[in-house]
Formats: structure tokens, C-alpha cells, sequence
């Protein structure tokens, strides 16, 4: 499996490594480079990364997901280098028998490569600079805003 | 780059040190070796390299570290050719 | 927006039908028919559906997901007609600004569509006979076999 | 095929039925049409296709039913000219 990749996102071929007719479902996430909306347009994301140990760490989270969810079938790539606006950078598909754990399995290994992929971002904006970003605080479960 | 201090071989480890995104431009390189006097722990590691690199103190006291491309802390010990990475707060997806 | 097909679903265009570069997370969910592990080996799914019905009840569904987590788009598709093993029927896409609210709207929006779309199932099976199957009772999620 | 009781047309209402999967499978029809004592329920409806079809008896007391696409109950009222849809367990997905 590799799992760093400098072109875009092959969303199928993904799909297409955990497809398996036993497991019926099949979560995946996307994590795609945003327009921004606190230091103006951003155009693109130039990501870099210490490569060796995001194909070492990406392999770890994913075989932890497998543990935790017998039977689940987990991938996942990051791209790096150059991703434009709207672009997924991140990719992340479980599946697995059913759908409380194909959505688990893919929560779950979504989180772990955010807190330990070692990748940093430069935003590149449309005026030509460049800003180093870091990550947001690992989210918590998202509450509707009605009951 | 090397930064040796005078010791003999023998009592000493020497390791790469690779430094990545904002550490790097802050050292001005993106991978170094240095000898430490044995034993040796990444916390050594970085604080010699705070104390006797040019900007070296712009890095914080205990950043985020690998060593051979696991997640390590300022305790974990550091062997003869292991490779140190000082890595800014991750930043993926 | 057409929410039943008869033919296979088009992941790639329900991708597109959500993305947006302000929304950086996309969750999706893929429900496939199971090759089976009770009464043999299934070949294929025949789902019928009560078509305006499940039209009206996929746009509610959406409206009612967009409704709770402002700011998410959101799309789903059933397919009706016969499914082959492998293959999925159900698809469901959010897209939010963060990735708690895209999985918490996809999730939402599935169990919805599963509890509320008048869609329903015969098995085919490897010898040809055929079976109406329900569904399973709703999930609840997934507790990993270890801490 | 149609069912229809004794009463003047003022007073009652004529509804759709249509039947899905295995409903339609135990009443041999897709879709009939019923007339019903004014004012009428859903649970009117079912009672009388229990009562007055071949095999309606295997009809369960409380289907699963919708009114004119919409999820409904067995209090739920029946106008002139809706339909009224027989659903097994859903099974979607």
C-alpha cells in the first residue's frame, strides 16, 4: 500500500481496495483544501511531509483500525506538494459488514492521521504570500443545532 | 554540518538530525549530524542544538520528535545512527 | 434532484453534486448488497419502491439533515431494480466546513433514509429462489472489541 | 376492481389503495380503488380490505401506511381522492 501520493485523489481506486460482497458497508471521508475564511482567499495548500514516516505511520493507524474493527477493510492516502482549493488532500475509506462499523472505522482512522501523519501545510494565497497553518483542535462529535 | 563536542568515540552516539517545515527554515537545514556523549536522550540532542546552532533557540524546548519514524518524547533514548526528526505541530488532512 | 436510479450509482457525481471549496470535509456512505451469511449466497438484490413516495421522503430527509447542520450540503441516491452482490444501493454524501458535522450529517441522513424510504428487498439467490428479507433493526454505534 | 357500501355519494369517500411487495403479493392487486363511510380513517380502510378481499386476512390489523406519499397512522384521516399506500417493513438500503 502507498500511502503519500503528489497527484490528485483517486477516489474509485480507493473504493475499489476494501470493495469486498461480504462487507456491506462502506464509509469514507474526504478532506479537501478550503477557500479559507480568516486570512482572505486561499488558492492552494502546498503540503510537505517527513515521507518516510507518514507511509510507516499511516500503515500503524490503519492496521490499529483493523484491530479494533474485525473483519473492517480500512485505506487511506494523503497527497502532498501543491493541492488547489477544493482538492482532497486527505482520503480515508473503511468498510466492513455493516454500517456502525465501516462509519467507526473511518472516524476513527480519520482522527488518528490528523493528531500523528507528520505533514505540515503552507496556505498559498491569491495575493502570492504564503502562511505555515496548523491544524485545528481534534474535533469532538458534532451536536445538531436543534434537538 | 557537524557539531562535535570532545569526546572519544567510544563514550559518544552520533545521529541525523532531520528537521522539517517551519524547524527548518528557523536552523536554515533540513538534515544535520550531531554527537552526543553517551548515554544520550532526544532531549540532549535538542537542547545542543538550541545552544549551538544559529537560531537555535527560536525552537521550542521539547518539540514534537521522531526517532527512526516513530513518535518519540525528550526522554527517549538515542542510539548510534538513529535518525532525529524535530517536527512542528502536525498539520495533515 | 433525482433521488432513485435504476442504473449504477455514479459516486463521482454525487461528489461533485456537494463540493464546494468552503465545505473541507465530505463524508460518504455506500450501502452494497451483502453476498450473505444466513441463507446462502445471494447473486443479486430486487428492490422495489413506492417511487414518489421515496422521492418525497429522500428530499424530506435532506431538507430535515441541512436543516439540523446549517452550512452541510447534502445528496443521497437509491438504487431500485436488481442489484447485483457488491454493488451499491444506497448512497448518501455530506459535505460540511468541518469534518465532525459532514460525518454527523451523512450518518444522520442514513439512518433516516433506512428507517423512512419505502424501498423494499428480495433476495435472489445462487439456485434461484428468492426471499423478501426486512431490514435489520437500527444501529447504534460500534463499540471497538478492545478499549 | 372496486369496493364499494351502500351509502349516497355525499357521504362517502372514495380512496386510492395502492399495495407494495409482499402486500401486493397477498392481495393479488397493485392498486384498487375503495369507498368509504364519511368521515373515514386508515384503520377504516385496512378493516375493510381485511374484511372484504380474498386473503385480506393475512393483512396485518396495523400496516405500515402512508397518505398521498406521507408516513401515516391508523387515526389518520382519509379524504376524497387520496391515496393511501399498504407498506410492508421497510427495507431499504
Amino acid at each position: 500500500m502507498q500511502y503519500v501520493t503528489r497527484r490528485p485523489i483517486d477516489v474509485q481506486a480507493l473504493l475499489s481496495q476494501v470493495a469486498d460482497p461480504a462487507l456491506g458497508g462502506t464509509a469514507m471521508f474526504l478532506g479537501s483544501v478550503r477557500s479559507g475564511d480568516e486570512d482572505g482567499p486561499v488558492e492552494a495548500i502546498d503540503y510537505s511531509a517527513y515521507e518516510e514516516m507518514l507511509e510507516a505511520e499511516f500503515a500503524k493507524i490503519v492496521e490499529e483500525s483493523v484491530a479494533r474493527w474485525p473483519g473492517a477493510r480500512v485505506v487511506g492516502t494523503h497527497r502532498i506538494g501543491i493541492v488547489p482549493t477544493g482538492e482532497p488532500s486527505l482520503a480515508v475509506v473503511a468498510a466492513a459488514p455493516h454500517r456502525a462499523e465501516a462509519f467507526a472505522a473511518c472516524r476513527h482512522t480519520v482522527e488518528e492521521a490528523k493528531q500523528r501523519l507528520p505533514v505540515w501545510k503552507k496556505e498559498i494565497f491569491a495575493d502570492g504570500t504564503e502562511a505555515w497553518r496548523d491544524n485545528d483542535q481534534p474535533e469532538t462529535d458534532a451536536k445538531p443545532t436543534s434537538a | 554540518m557537524h557539531f562535535r563536542e570532545a569526546l572519544s568515540s567510544s563514550t559518544t552516539v552520533t545521529v541525523t538530525v532531520r528537521a522539517f517545515a517551519r524547524y527548518a527554515e528557523i536552523l536554515g537545514i533540513e538534515a544535520t549530524t550531531l554527537q552526543l556523549p553517551s548515554p544520550a536522550t532526544v532531549g540532549d540532542a535538542v537542547k545542543l542544538l538550541r545552544e549551538s546552532t544559529p537560531n537555535g533557540h527560536l525552537l521550542p524546548d521539547r518539540p514534537l520528535v521522531a526517532v527512526n519514524s516513530e513518535h518519540a518524547f525528550a526522554d527517549s533514548p538515542l542510539r548510534e545512527g538513529d535518525e532525529l526528526a524535530l517536527m512542528p505541530p502536525l498539520a495533515g488532512g
